[in-house]
C-alpha cells in the first residue's frame, strides 16, 4: 500500500470521473456517486499513507522541485483533502436527488456533474499544490468551475452572481499572480519550500506580501471585500452554495495560510493585528446583517461573511493553539454551512421560497430539515458538544494565553450574534400555523444528508484529539515556542 | 534602470489601467477587456523579470508561467462572454445592476 | 414490652386525631372526635414516667409525660376536648361539617403533642399545627368579625412563629441538643440571652394574646361557635403559656429590670381586664376578660420568677395552676354563658362591619401588608420603567446603528468603491516596493 | 470497557436513547411512546439506586472521554452529584407520569417528549460532570433542551418567553465559557476536587480569580434566577404545567444553583473563596434575590407567576446556605436543593391540575377550590407550608439549617432574612388557602371538565400527593440514618473537615 501514489490519484480520480460525466451524461449520478466515493476511498488511503509514514512529497514525473510540479501533503493538506471528500460526498449524494427533478430540468443536471467534479480535482490539486504558482493555476481553475456552477441556477439573478463572481475571482488571481512573479523574480523559485528557506524582507516581497494577500482576501471575501459574497452564494443552486461556502473560500484562506506560515514568517504584527481587526469586523458586520435580512439564504451567506472573520483571529493571536483554533473553526464551518444550505435548499425546494416570515408553515412539516439547520446553529453558536465549540474554546484560550482577550470578546459577542439569528430561524419550528401549503414532497436522501452533515458539524466535537493529532502531522506550524 | 525593468515597470502601469477600467466601466464587455489588460500587464512582469542577473541568459521558467497563464486568461475570458451574453438575454443590458439591499 | 405498651398511647396520642383528620379515614367510625381522644385518657392511667425517643424523626425529637404537672395540664385537656366535642356538632342550624371536624382534629393534635413535648423543637412543630389548626376552626364557617379577629390571629400566629424560630436557632445554636432541661441550663449560662429572652417572650405573648396584644381575643370570643369559644383557652393561650414555662430558663436566671417590666404589664393587664369587664357586661364579654385576666395573674408571676429566681423555685408551681384555671375556667364561662343564654334565640352579635371602634394598633397588620404592596407593587415596577425606558433609548440608537450598517453595505455594494478604496492599498505597495527596489 | 466507566454512561444513555427514538415516532403511538417514557424512566431509577449501592460502598465510577489535548469530558459519581441525580430521577420520574395525563390529546407530544428526555439527560449531565468543560457542554444542553419546551404552545408569548429565555441562558452561558476557559489557562485543569484546585495559585493571580468568580457565579447565577438576572423565569410560565415543573424544580433552576454548588465547593473551595473575599457579596446577592422575589410574589394574580417568583426567591436559599460558608449553612443550602425541588414541583402539578381540569389560572379564580378538588388543595396545603418553613415539613429543616448555620458562623443578619422570607411567604401563599378553602366556591368554574366521580384524571392526581407525601417525609425523617440530612452532612464534610 505504501508505494502507491495517492497523491496523483487523489487529482486525477475526480478529474477522470469529470470527463467520464461528460461523455455519459446519462448516466452522471451514478458515475457522480461512484466518483465520490472513489475519492473519499483515495483520501483515506493518502490519509493512511501520511500518518504511517509523515508529510509526503511527491514529485509529478519524477523532475523535482525546481522545475518539475511537486505535490505535498502534511496534517494541513491532509485535513483539507478530507473535510473536501466528506463535504464532496455529501454534496454528490445531495445533488443526486436535487438536481434530480423536474425543475433542475436534465439539462442542468448533466451539467452539474462535470463542473463539479473539476471543481474538486481543483480543489485536491490545491491542498496539495507545493509551489505557488501552482496555487494559482488551481485557484484560477477552481474560480472558473465555480462560477459555471453558479451560473446554472440560471435566471437574470443567478447569471449576474456568476458575473460578478467571475470578474472578482480573476482579479484577485492577478493580484496573487503579480505577487509571484515578484517572489519569482526576487528568489528563483516557486516551491514553498524552497521559498521558506531563502526568502528575507526585502521591499520586493512586501510588495509581492501586500498584492498576494490582498488577491486572497478578495477570494476569501474578508471584510469590506465581501461585498460579492452575499448575492452569489445566495442565489447559486443549494449544493452550488453550499460548495462555495464551505470549500472555495476556504481554499484561498488556505492557500494565505501556507504563505503566512512560511513563506511570510516575518510578516509583522502590526499586518496581523490589521487582519484580526478585519476579520473582527467581518464577525460583527457578516452578523449584523445576517440578523437583519429577510431571506434564509442570504442570511446564511452572510453568516459565512462573520465565519470567515473568526478565521482571521488567529492572525494576530499566532500561536500553534490559535492556528489549530482557526482551522477547527474552517472545518465545523465547513460542515455545519454545508448543512444549513442544504437544509434551506430543502426549504426552497418544498415550499417555493426561503421568506423566513412565512417559514413556520415549510418547516413545519419538514423536522428533519430544521432539526439539520438547528444542530448546524449549534455549531455555528459555537455551543458544545460541537466543532464549533471546540474551536472556540481554543481560540479563546489563546487569546487570553496571550493577554489579548480584547479578540476573545471578538468571539463572544460573535457567537450571541450567530445565536441570535438562528434562533430567529429555528423559533418558526414552534409557531402555529394552520394554512396549508402548496408543496412537493422533499427527496429523502436530500433531508437526510442535510441531517449527517449537521451531525457531523457536532460530532467534530467529539472527535477533536484525534483530528488534531492529524493537524499535527509534518508541523505546519512549526514547533511550539512561538506562542 | 534597465530595459527589463522598465519593462516591468510597464507590466505595472498597464495593471494598474486595466485596474481603473474595471472598476470605472459598468459594460461588461469593457470589464472584461479590462481584466484582459490586467492580465496582460502581469505577464509582461513576469516576462521582463525573467532577467534575474544582469547580461545572462533569461529564465526560461517564467516564460512557461505565462503560456500558462495565458491558457488560464483565454478560458477564463471565454467564460466571460459566455455569461456577458446569458445576462444580456437574462436582464437585457449587459451590465450588471446595483442589487437592492433587502 | 412495659415501654412499648406505655409508648404506644404516648405516641398515638398526637398520631391518632392527625390520621383521623383525614375524612377517607373516619368515614366509618362513629364520633370519631372521642375516639381520637381515646389514647390520650389512656395516657392518663399509664404509670409515670412515660416517655420515648424518636431520633430518626425531624431533627430528632421525643415524647413524654414526666411531671404531675404535665399529667394535669393532659388531663384539663382531655375534658375541655370532651366539652368541645360534644358542643362540635350540637349547633342546630348546621349538619355536620366534615371539614369542622378535620380542624378540630388536627388541632387536637397539635395541642396533645404541644403537651407531651419533651423538647423545643417537638413544641414547636406541634404549636405551629396547633395554631393553623385553630385558626382554621375559627374560619370555617364563622362571619365577617370572625374572619377579621381570626386574620389577626393569623398575622399573630405568623410572626410567633418566626419569632420563636428564632428564638429555636439561637438556642440549638447555644446548646447541645433542645431537651427542655438542656436548654434551660445552656441559657441560664449564656452570655447573652437577651434575644433568645426577648423573642420568646414577644413569640407566645402574640400566641397567647397577652395585654396589650390581645386584640383579636376579644372578637374571637364575641362571635365564634360555642366549641371554638369553648376552646380558646385551653388551646391557644394555655399552650402559649406553657410555653412561655417551658421555653424560658426560670429559677436559673436572674433578670430584675425585665422581671419588673413584665410584672408591670401583668398588672396593667389585670386592671384593663377588670375595667371591660365591669364597663361593658355582655355576658359573651365575660371569658374574654377572664382570660385576660388570669394571663394578666400569670404574667405577673412569671415576671415575678425572672426577678428572682428563688421565688420561682418556691411559687412556680402556681403558673402551671394559673394555666389549668385558665383552660378550665374560660371553658367553664363559656358553657355557662351559653346555658344562660339557651333561651334567648338572638345572640345579639353586634355585626359590624370594619369600623373606628378598631383601634389603631389593631390595624397594623393591614397596614403592614398596605405598605409592602405599595412598596412592591409600586417601587419596583417603576424602578424597572425607569430602567425600560433608558433600554428602549438604547434601542433607538441601535436602530441608528442599524441604518448605519445598511447604508454602509449599501456602499460597499457599489463595488467599485470597495475594490478602489482597498485595492489602492494595494498599489501603493507595489509602487512603493518596486520604486525602494530600484534603489 | 469494565463497568465503573460504563455505569455512568447508561445512566445518561437511559434517557437519551428514549428521548431519540421518540423524536421519530408518529404522533398518534401513544401507548409505545408512553412505554418507552416511563421505561427509561424506571431504568434510570434502577441504574442509579446501583450507583448509590456502589458509591455507598466504595465504588468509583467515573467515565472519561478525550476532548481536547489535556482536557477531557468527565463523568463522575460523588456524592454531591449523586444528590441532584437521585433528585432528577426521581421527580423525572414523577413528572413524566404528570406529563402523559397532562397532554393527552394535545398535538406535537413526540417532539415534546423528545425534548423532555433531552432535557433530564441534560440535567444528569449536569449532575454527573467531573469537570468545569463537562459541566458546561451540558448546561449548553439544557439551554437548547429546554428552548422547545418553553415555546411548545407556540402562541406568540409563548415564542416571546421563549426569546427572552434564550437570551439570558445563552448570554449566561457565554460568560460561563469566558469564566472557564479563563480559568483553564491559568490552572491547566478543571476537574472538580474536594475544597476546590485553585488555593495553590500565586496571588498574583488573586484578582483575576475574582473576576472569574464573577463571570462564572454571572452565568451559572442567570439559570439560578439570581436577581438581576431572574428576568426569564416569570415569563417562562406560559409553557405547559409539566414543563414550568420540572424548569422550577429539577431542571434549569437547579443546574443554575447546582452550578454555584460546584463553583464554590470543587472548584474554588469555601475557604479559599472565603479568603478571596467573594462569598459575602454572593450571600447578600442571594439574600436580596430571596427578599425581592417574595415581594415580587406578593403581588402576582396569575398563579403559575407568583409560583415564579416564589422559586426566585426559595432558591436563592440554596445559594444563601453555600455562601454562608458555613457547614451547618450548607447543610442547609444542600438538602434545600432537594426539598425545594420536590415542594416545587408540588406546588407546579396542582396549578396545573387546576388549570387543566377547571380553567383556573388566577389566584382570583381560586375561591372555594379546595371542595371541588379537595386532594389537589391537600397536597397543594402541604408544599406551601413546606415552603414557608413550618415544622416538620421539608422546608423546615432547610431553613433550621440556614439560619443555624448562620449563628454557627457569626452572620446573625441572615436569620432577619429568613424571617422576613417567611413572612412574606405566608403573605403570598396564605391568601391562597384561605380563599380555596373558606371562600364560597362560584356558581361555575372557568372552563370545567369532568372526571366522573374523581376530581381529575389519576395521572395528574397521583403525582403530587406522591411528592407532598415527599415533602412530608423529608422534614419528618430528616435525621433518620441515610436520610438526605446525613448525606449532606457528609458531602460538608469532605469540604469542611480539616
Amino acid at each position: 500500500m505504501s508505494d502507491i501514489h495517492w497523491p496523483v490519484i487523489v487529482i486525477l480520480l475526480p478529474l477522470a470521473g469529470g470527463v467520464a460525466c461528460f461523455l455519459w451524461p446519462r448516466r452522471s449520478v451514478l458515475l457522480g456517486l461512484l466518483t465520490a466515493l472513489g475519492v473519499v476511498a483515495c483520501v483515506a488511503g493518502l490519509g493512511g499513507q501520511v500518518v504511517e509514514q509523515g508529510a509526503q512529497r511527491y514529485a509529478v514525473g519524477g523532475w523535482g522541485a525546481p522545475l518539475g510540479i511537486d505535490l505535498y501533503a502534511d496534517g494541513l493538506s491532509l485535513l483539507m483533502l478530507t473535510v473536501t471528500a466528506v463535504v464532496g460526498l455529501g454534496i454528490s449524494v445531495y445533488s443526486s436527488g436535487y438536481f434530480e427533478r423536474a425543475r433542475y430540468g436534465q439539462d442542468r443536471a448533466r451539467h452539474f456533474w462535470p463542473v463539479w467534479l473539476f471543481l474538486w480535482t481543483a480543489l485536491n490539486a490545491l491542498f496539495l499544490s507545493a509551489d505557488i504558482f501552482n496555487l494559482y493555476v488551481t485557484l484560477e481553475l477552481l474560480g472558473l468551475a465555480a462560477v459555471a456552477l453558479v451560473a446554472l441556477a440560471g435566471g437574470a439573478d443567478a447569471v449576474s452572481g456568476a458575473m460578478r463572481y467571475l470578474l472578482v475571482s480573476l482579479l484577485g488571481s492577478l493580484f496573487y499572480l503579480l505577487g509571484v512573479a515578484l517572489l519569482y523574480h526576487s528568489f528563483g523559485s516557486v516551491d514553498i519550500a524552497i521559498l521558506a528557506q531563502r526568502v528575507e524582507p526585502s521591499p520586493a516581497v512586501w510588495a509581492a506580501m501586500g498584492l498576494m494577500i490582498v488577491g486572497l482576501l478578495l477570494k476569501t471575501a474578508l471584510f469590506p471585500l465581501h461585498f460579492w459574497l452575499p448575492s452569489v452564494h445566495a442565489s447559486a443552486p443549494a449544493p452550488v452554495s453550499a460548495l462555495l461556502s464551505a470549500l472555495v473560500v476556504k481554499a484561498s484562506f488556505y492557500i494565505l495560510l501556507r504563505l503566512w506560515l512560511e513563506v511570510f514568517p516575518f510578516a509583522n504584527a502590526a499586518l496581523a493585528q490589521l487582519l484580526g481587526l478585519l476579520g473582527a469586523a467581518a464577525v460583527f458586520w457578516g452578523g449584523f446583517q445576517a440578523l437583519r435580512q429577510t431571506r434564509l439564504k442570504m442570511l446564511i451567506a452572510y453568516s459565512t461573511v462573520a465565519q470567515l472573520g473568526y478565521l482571521f483571529l488567529a492572525f494576530p493571536l499566532a500561536s500553534i493553539t490559535g492556528w489549530t483554533g482557526a482551522l477547527y473553526m474552517l472545518l465545523s464551518h465547513a460542515a455545519a454551512k454545508t448543512a444549513m444550505f442544504m437544509a434551506a435548499g430543502n426549504i426552497l425546494y418544498f415550499g417555493g421560497h426561503d421568506r423566513i416570515a412565512d417559514l413556520d408553515r415549510v418547516v413545519q412539516r419538514l423536522p428533519l430539515t430544521i432539526t439539520a439547520f438547528a444542530l448546524a446553529g449549534i455549531s455555528i453558536m459555537g455551543l458544545p458538544p460541537s466543532g464549533g465549540f471546540i474551536a472556540k474554546w481554543l481560540l479563546l484560550e489563546t487569546a487570553i494565553r496571550s493577554a489579548q482577550w480584547w479578540w476573545g470578546g471578538v468571539l463572544i459577542l460573535g457567537g450571541l450574534l450567530s445565536a441570535a439569528w438562528v434562533f430567529k430561524v429555528v423559533g418558526y419550528a414552534f409557531t402555529r400555523s394552520e394554512v396549508p401549503h402548496e408543496a412537493r414532497a422533499v427527496p429523502a436522501t436530500m433531508e437526510w444528508t442535510a441531517l449527517l452533515m449537521a451531525v457531523l458539524a457536532i460530532l467534530l466535537g467529539l472527535f477533536a484529539p484525534w483530528l488534531l493529532a492529524l493537524l499535527e502531522i509534518g508541523s505546519p506550524f512549526g514547533r511550539e515556542n512561538a506562542g | 534602470m534597465n530595459p527589463a525593468f522598465l519593462y516591468a515597470l510597464v507590466g505595472v502601469g498597464l495593471f494598474t489601467l486595466g485596474l481603473y477600467a474595471l472598476i470605472v466601466h459598468a459594460h461588461l464587455l469593457r470589464k472584461i477587456l479590462a481584466i484582459n489588460v490586467m492580465a496582460s500587464g502581469v505577464f509582461l512582469v513576469l516576462v521582463a523579470l525573467a532577467t534575474r542577473t544582469q547580461g545572462a541568459a533569461p529564465d526560461p521558467v517564467p516564460h512557461a508561467m505565462v503560456i500558462t497563464g495565458i491558457v488560464v486568461a483565454v478560458s477564463a475570458t471565454a467564460l466571460a462572454l459566455a455569461l456577458m451574453l446569458r445576462v444580456r438575454a437574462e436582464t437585457g443590458r449587459a451590465e450588471l445592476a446595483e442589487e437592492p439591499l433587502e | 414490652m412495659n415501654t412499648v405498651l406505655s409508648a404506644l398511647p404516648l405516641i398515638l396520642a398526637p398520631l391518632l386525631p392527625l390520621l383521623l383528620a383525614f375524612p377517607a379515614l373516619r368515614s366509618r367510625l362513629p364520633r370519631p372526635c372521642y375516639i381520637a381522644l381515646l389514647p390520650a385518657l389512656i395516657l392518663l392511667i399509664v404509670p409515670p414516667p412515660v416517655s420515648i425517643d424518636l431520633p430518626w424523626l425531624l431533627l430528632g425529637t421525643g415524647l413524654g409525660i414526666d411531671d404531675r404537672a404535665g399529667r394535669l395540664l393532659l388531663a384539663m385537656s382531655v375534658l375541655v376536648w370532651v366539652a368541645a366535642a360534644g358542643l362540635l356538632h350540637s349547633a342546630n342550624d348546621k349538619p355536620a361539617d366534615e371539614r369542622l371536624t378535620s380542624c378540630f382534629l388536627l388541632t387536637l393534635a397539635g395541642h396533645l403533642g404541644a403537651i407531651l413535648a419533651t423538647d423545643l423543637v417537638g413544641f414547636f412543630t406541634f404549636s405551629v399545627l396547633m395554631g393553623y389548626g385553630f385558626y382554621a376552626l375559627l374560619v370555617t364557617g364563622g362571619d365577617e368579625g370572625i374572619r377579621r379577629a381570626a386574620r389577626v390571629y393569623l398575622v399573630c400566629l405568623i410572626l410567633a412563629d418566626l419569632a420563636l424560630f428564632e428564638a429555636l436557632l439561637i438556642a440549638a445554636a447555644t446548646a447541645k441538643d433542645l431537651g427542655f432541661e438542656t436548654v434551660r441550663q445552656a441559657m441560664a449560662q449564656s452570655a447573652s440571652p437577651g434575644l433568645y429572652l426577648s423573642m420568646v417572650l414577644a413569640g407566645f405573648a402574640l400566641k397567647a394574646g397577652v395585654w396589650p396584644l390581645h386584640f383579636w381575643l376579644l372578637p374571637a370570643f364575641r362571635s365564634s361557635r360555642p366549641a371554638v369559644a369553648l376552646l380558646l383557652g385551653a388551646v391557644p393561650v394555655a399552650i402559649a403559656l406553657l410555653g412561655l414555662v417551658r421555653w424560658l430558663p426560670l429559677g436559673e436566671v436572674r433578670l430584675p429590670a425585665l422581671g419588673l417590666i413584665i410584672q408591670g404589664l401583668g398588672v396593667a393587664a389585670m386592671l384593663y381586664a377588670i375595667l371591660a369587664g365591669i364597663k361593658r357586661t355582655p355576658l359573651t364579654r365575660l371569658p374574654a376578660c377572664a382570660a385576660i385576666f388570669v394571663t394578666g395573674l400569670f404574667t405577673t408571676t412569671l415576671g415575678a420568677g425572672l426577678g428572682d429566681p428563688a421565688a420561682w423555685s418556691r411559687y412556680g408551681n402556681l403558673a402551671y395552676f394559673l394555666i389549668l384555671l385558665l383552660g378550665l375556667g374560660v371553658a367553664a364561662l363559656v358553657a355557662a354563658g351559653r346555658w344562660l343564654q339557651a333561651g334567648s334565640h338572638s345572640p345579639a352579635i353586634p355585626r359590624k362591619p370594619v369600623d373606628a371602634s378598631v383601634a389603631w394598633f389593631e390595624r397594623w397588620p393591614g397596614a403592614v401588608t398596605r405598605w409592602a404592596t405599595q412598596l412592591g407593587a409600586d417601587t419596583l415596577p417603576r424602578l424597572r420603567a425607569a430602567w425600560l425606558a433608558k433600554v428602549s433609548g438604547c434601542r433607538r440608537q441601535i436602530r441608528a446603528w442599524q441604518r448605519t450598517l445598511d447604508s454602509g453595505e449599501r456602499f460597499l455594494r457599489r463595488w467599485a468603491h470597495a475594490i478602489t478604496l482597498f485595492l489602492l492599498l494595494g498599489i501603493v505597495i507595489v509602487f512603493v516596493g518596486a520604486l525602494s527596489w530600484v534603489w | 470497557m469494565n463497568w465503573g466507566a460504563t455505569l455512568p454512561l447508561l445512566v445518561l444513555a437511559s434517557s437519551l436513547l428514549p428521548g431519540l427514538v421518540i423524536f421519530f415516532l408518529p404522533e398518534e403511538r401513544v401507548a409505545t411512546r408512553t412505554t418507552l417514557n416511563l421505561a427509561g424512566a424506571v431504568l434510570k431509577l434502577v441504574l442509579v439506586g446501583v450507583m448509590i449501592w456502589g458509591v455507598f460502598h466504595g465504588s468509583h465510577y467515573e467515565t472519561r472521554l478525550p476532548l481536547l489535548p489535556g482536557l477531557d469530558l468527565l463523568l463522575r459519581a460523588d456524592s454531591l452529584s449523586m444528590l441532584f441525580v437521585v433528585l432528577s430521577s426521581i421527580l423525572w420520574l414523577v413528572t413524566t407520569v404528570y406529563a402523559v395525563g397532562y397532554l393527552e390529546g394535545s398535538p406535537n407530544r413526540s417532539r415534546f417528549f423528545g425534548f423532555f428526555s433531552l432535557c433530564v439527560t441534560a440535567t444528569v449531565g449536569v449532575a454527573l460532570a467531573g469537570n468545569l468543560v463537562t459541566f458546561l457542554l451540558f448546561y449548553e444542553l439544557l439551554t437548547l433542551a429546554t428552548y422547545p419546551l418553553i415555546v411548545h404552545r407556540g402562541t406568540d408569548e409563548a415564542r416571546r418567553a421563549g426569546r427572552t429565555y434564550l437570551i439570558y441562558t445563552v448570554a449566561g452561558g457565554t460568560l460561563l465559557l469566558l469564566g472557564t476557559v479563563w480559568l483553564y489557562t491559568l490552572t491547566g485543569t478543571l476537574d472538580f476536587t474536594a475544597r476546590g484546585f485553585l488555593s495553590g495559585l500565586d496571588e498574583a493571580h488573586h484578582a483575576a480569580l475574582i473576576i472569574i468568580f464573577v463571570l462564572l457565579i454571572a452565568g451559572l447565577g442567570v439559570k439560578a434566577a439570581l436577581i438581576p438576572l431572574h428576568g426569564w423565569l416569570p415569563q417562562a410560565m406560559v409553557a405547559p404545567a409539566p414543563v414550568s415543573a420540572l424548569l422550577h424544580a429539577v431542571a434549569v433552576v437547579k443546574a443554575g444553583a447546582f452550578g454555584i454548588v460546584r463553583v464554590v465547593y470543587d472548584v474554588y473551595g469555601v475557604q479559599f473563596s472565603a479568603s478571596l473575599g467573594v462569598t459575602l457579596p454572593l450571600a447578600i446577592v442571594a439574600a436580596a434575590t430571596i427578599i425581592y422575589g417574595s415581594m415580587r410574589a406578593l403581588f402576582q394574580d396569575d398563579l403559575k407567576r407568583r409560583l415564579a417568583f416564589s422559586t426566585v426567591s426559595q432558591v436563592a436559599y440554596i445559594v444563601l446556605g453555600i455562601a454562608i460558608a458555613g457547614p451547618v449553612a450548607a447543610v442547609g443550602g444542600l438538602v434545600h436543593l432537594v426539598h425545594q425541588g420536590v415542594m416545587k414541583i408540588t406546588l407546579f402539578f396542582c396549578a396545573g391540575n387546576l388549570a387543566e381540569t377547571l380553567g383556573i389560572h388566577k389566584v382570583s379564580e381560586m375561591n372555594g377550590v379546595g371542595r371541588r378538588m379537595p386532594w389537589t388543595m391537600v397536597a397543594f396545603t402541604v408544599a406551601v407550608f413546606g415552603m414557608m418553613g413550618a415544622p416538620p415539613l421539608a422546608g423546615f429543616i432547610s431553613k433550621w439549617h440556614l439560619g443555624l448555620g448562620a449563628l454557627d458562623v457569626g452572620q446573625g443578619w441572615v436569620i432577619f432574612i429568613l424571617a422576613g422570607s417567611s413572612l412574606l411567604n405566608a403573605a403570598y401563599f396564605l391568601p391562597i388557602l384561605y380563599a380555596a378553602w373558606f371562600k364560597p366556591p362560584p356558581d361555575s368554574w372557568p372552563a370545567e371538565r369532568s372526571f366522573g366521580r374523581r376530581e381529575t384524571a389519576w395521572a395528574l392526581l397521583a403525582p403530587p400527593l406522591v411528592t407532598a407525601f415527599l415533602t412530608l417525609a423529608l422534614g419528618l425523617l430528616a435525621s433518620a440514618p441515610f436520610g438526605l440530612l446525613q448525606w449532606a452532612r457528609f458531602i460538608t464534610q469532605l469540604e469542611y473537615a480539616p
